[in-house]
């Protein structure tokens, strides 16, 4: 299926988890000081590795960088 | 310490370290947070929450925990009170925290303050259980509204983000200060110390400064510069200046002069 | 200690232990004396020449020659040269210093300096031995006049005496400090820490206070933030602060921001 | 004779020195911290006992005080 | 005629014979009425909504009429958008025009606008068929706001109503300015003719004073000097001032001195 | 005509057309000289002293005396008393004025007055008959000096010449004024009408102006301006301005409202 | 009747109207230059002769006044 | 014989006057609106004809120009 990462179509296999994607562009399910966001509502941490994605989702992974 | 403990800075019950807030916007190299933050001693360190495409993100994150000081991440460059919420959800997610500066701004040319968005984004995040600290304009009404929407706190600027033009308008200062019952951060517009001690003679609790540290020729320097610059300008507020007056008054006796 | 030895301010030779100058007039009570100069660490304290009438003048020679701090005699209200010249001498003879702090004004009103008769009595004062550091007008061509007329230091005034005014025209004092190689000291109208401060900020090498100590509501307090003030605005001069600009510049990332 | 010391006339036995004024006065030929004229010319504290007054002699003595 | 007709200020589609309003607030007695209108000639004239006991109430309202001028309604003193509909659609009864100078405060010690009740009122007026000038902040993004809203000019203050301190932010009404695309009249603040001008040379196309000359000792004297300051400044904002530099820049040729 | 017979100014004896002097320096082309004199309607013209290869020198003297308005030699760009003294003779000669705006001044970078200089060139011109007008700092001692010397005016600078600042020290010139009891001419640093109405407001009896006219985009237009803007301002003063207060004053009456 | 105008209580004839009770404020049933509210609602002038007013009504009659 | 004129050395004829200068640089013995200085000093309109200009002398021609 094709997923939007980060503004990006992204091809992952059907039934990829949150947790997937984050091994696949982090190589760790569950990176520290990171959040993701599907279709613009949070994915809580606790949730990534049961939370299946479907094709065409939204997904943000976002950190902090600086900032006045 | 600069500042007795019964002076502390109190947030939504939270005792702050200090009165001086630390933007890290415009930072040339990591390498500088650990003697900036020496320097400095700020009270809270703000960050913006940006998409990623690794981990390690430079190690700012890393740099700032290892200092141990408190992150305040911010809601920068969010036009809207939907993208604002949001931000500070997957800041509180990121972080680990829930507190964060809300800005809503009206364009990213001149980066004002949107206060009609801001309302909106203040009140839902509040009902979110946020601590909410708004970047906002001189206005004395809408500081009013602001707490009365649960702010804990109103962070009035000064003159535009990054223009060093310091406080434009310390009458318009005052008269947040004076509407509100919470604490007072001037942000935006510090570009040196005088400004920040001006800040605080007006009867701001803190002053935030990023681009100033930032961007200085010696960003440590500044550093150090700005803490004293508040202390500075707190103490003097206590201490009751001299009225100005528009005649000279003799500071040395008139009588018992030679010749 | 705030600035490091590389940036001690020297005076016709002599390293002076900081840049904040504090003047005695108008002190409600000597047994302030200890604290205020404890809190403020100056580099020298002012004291007029008066007729006496007793030896103890109420202790505030003794105070000072306790806490070891540098005495600098003024001429304060001396009306001519001839006068001042007197003054100083009999400072020299009674406090056994050949420094002096020569003020000549043109009326006892506004205590305004008359340049002509100070470059007359500086250039006799310098003949006589005396290191003179001359209260003047913001005028950056006297100052250069003083200087060649051989004065160790020019000590511009932001604004009149007492009048806690702050600097009224901070493009004169720039010019002041770019006419002339010698220390560059403010002299008469701070008010608060940010006047302190903004005067450093504008390249003056030390700054004098007074009234805006010894009348505040807490002098103590106030000469600390003086203290804090005068270190600020050096610091902040020497780090290079950013230029102002008319336009904002984001201090946080444009890239990046979600949805 | 008589002379001024600090605005006011003063009588002083003839052949009166500065320092015996300065006893006189302050009960002291050599007080600490104060200076003297004497006609508008600085009298040395080396020459206080030697420095004989005449009539009408102006004398100020002076101290360091408050001063900005 | 000191502005040439192509230089008209157009409001809503009317020309305006002038760059001055004129507010009545404060006038001391009616007969002054006709002489300063002689003197100020200005575009609109404002008057106030109140309870009347009489039909006459002095005859300011005969007055104005008697001069044939534009007359202005307000809505100051409203508290909410409800109240400043109600009073405007009062106005537009008793005085036959749509156009209604719109205020909405925060409260009645600062008076300043509450720009959430002003956006209410200004989309509700211009719904009804209003002409509506906003009395507002000096916020941009509001300002914005409100000509999306529909209003036909906007009117940003310089300082408090009735305080004469003039323009506070220059910086903030040169952005008013740059923002929208409709009149920008300077409403509050203005104390003196210097004030006027300065507003103009900023950008304004218009200026409104009330108190500055209603309170004036002579205010007849005041009226023709704020019409003469409007003036000055549009004029010179037109003219293209020389920039402002830090430097001095010889008015006399260097060459050809003697000696 | 906006000033009344009675108000007139007065120089040694001489009434006066108008308040505002105009300095020609930096003319683009004579052509301009009419269409400026006619907006400007200057009480004097100004001009420099310069060696000269041909009679005509562009025409400009031509021009001047064609519009028959009065002259005011300078000796811009003197350095001494004796230059500044033989300059004025030979314009005495060359003009057949014994008027002369005196300029004596410390560099030819800054171009500020040499106030001891100045001193002496004045006695000396005084006592060979001449009537003096010089160009001075904002010093009010000088001020006195140069009037106890026999100057029939005073001219403060507002800012250095050219630079446009405007009246960087408002409270000096207020204080020059106070100090001297002759006309006081504000000179240099005008850059635009409000900094010409500004000076009129302090108490100014007239303004020069030369750079801001010269080189403005439009020097017809900023002729117009000034003049317009000096008129202003003197009106103003002379009105008696409101007090400035921190706190807003209703110029609405409260009673009354509705609802 | 009791109606309220301009804040305070009014007694008038049953079934007196706009133009009545202006009559007897005003010696004028259409007076220049005011306005009329009945109960927080414009009451156009041409309505006012017609419009009758009912026990508790609120009454604004408003005119221009100096305002800056 | 040679004298400064503006600055410049001049060669003119022996016992040349003041006026003779100014026929030689302006076409006429008396311009209008100008004026001349003599070695530092101001020689009078009046005195031009008469005034013999020797060797060395100093001549400053003047006159008014833009200034402000």
């Amino acid at each position: 299926m094709t997923i939007t990462h980060n503004g990006e179509a992204l091809a992952l296999e059907a039934r990829a988890t949150v947790a997937d994607l984050l091994v696949l562009r982090f190589d760790d399910p569950r990176p520290h000081g990171i959040a993701v966001a599907v279709n613009g509502e949070v994915a809580p941490r606790g949730e990534w590795a049961g939370w299946m994605l479907v094709e065409g989702d939204v997904i943000d992974v976002v950190t902090a960088v600086q900032g006045g | 310490m600069t500042t007795p403990c019964s002076d502390d800075l109190v947030i939504a019950g939270e005792v702050l370290s200090s009165r001086l807030f630390l933007g890290t916007g415009g930072l040339p190299q990591v390498a500088l947070v650990a003697p900036i933050l020496a320097a400095a001693r700020p009270a809270v360190v703000t960050v913006s929450i940006r998409r990623t495409s690794s981990v390690a993100e430079g190690g700012l994150l890393a740099a700032l925990r290892d200092a141990g000081v408190r992150l305040l991440p911010n809601t920068a460059g969010c036009l809207s009170a939907r993208e604002a919420v949001i931000t500070a959800e997957l800041a509180r997610e990121a972080l680990e925290t829930n507190w964060v500066k809300l800005e809503v701004i009206g364009d990213e040319r001149s980066l004002l303050p949107d206060v009609v968005e801001l309302l909106d984004a203040a009140a839902e995040l509040v009902r979110r259980g946020f601590t909410v600290l708004p970047y906002s304009t001189d206005d004395p009404v809408i500081a009013r509204r602001l707490v009365d929407a649960g702010c804990a706190a109103v962070m009035p600027l000064g003159s535009p983000i990054g223009s060093g033009l310091g406080v434009l308008n310390p009458h318009a200062i005052e008269a947040v200060r004076a509407a509100v019952d919470v604490p007072v951060v001037l942000d935006a517009g510090v570009g040196t110390a005088s400004d920040a001690a001006l800040a605080m003679e007006l009867g701001c609790d803190a002053v935030l400064a990023a681009t100033a540290v930032t961007r200085a020729d010696d960003p440590v320097a500044m550093a150090r510069a700005l803490r004293l610059g508040v202390d500075a300008g707190r103490i003097a507020r206590q201490a009751g200046r001299i009225p100005r007056q528009a005649t000279a008054r003799a500071s040395s006796p008139v009588a018992g002069r030679i010749g």
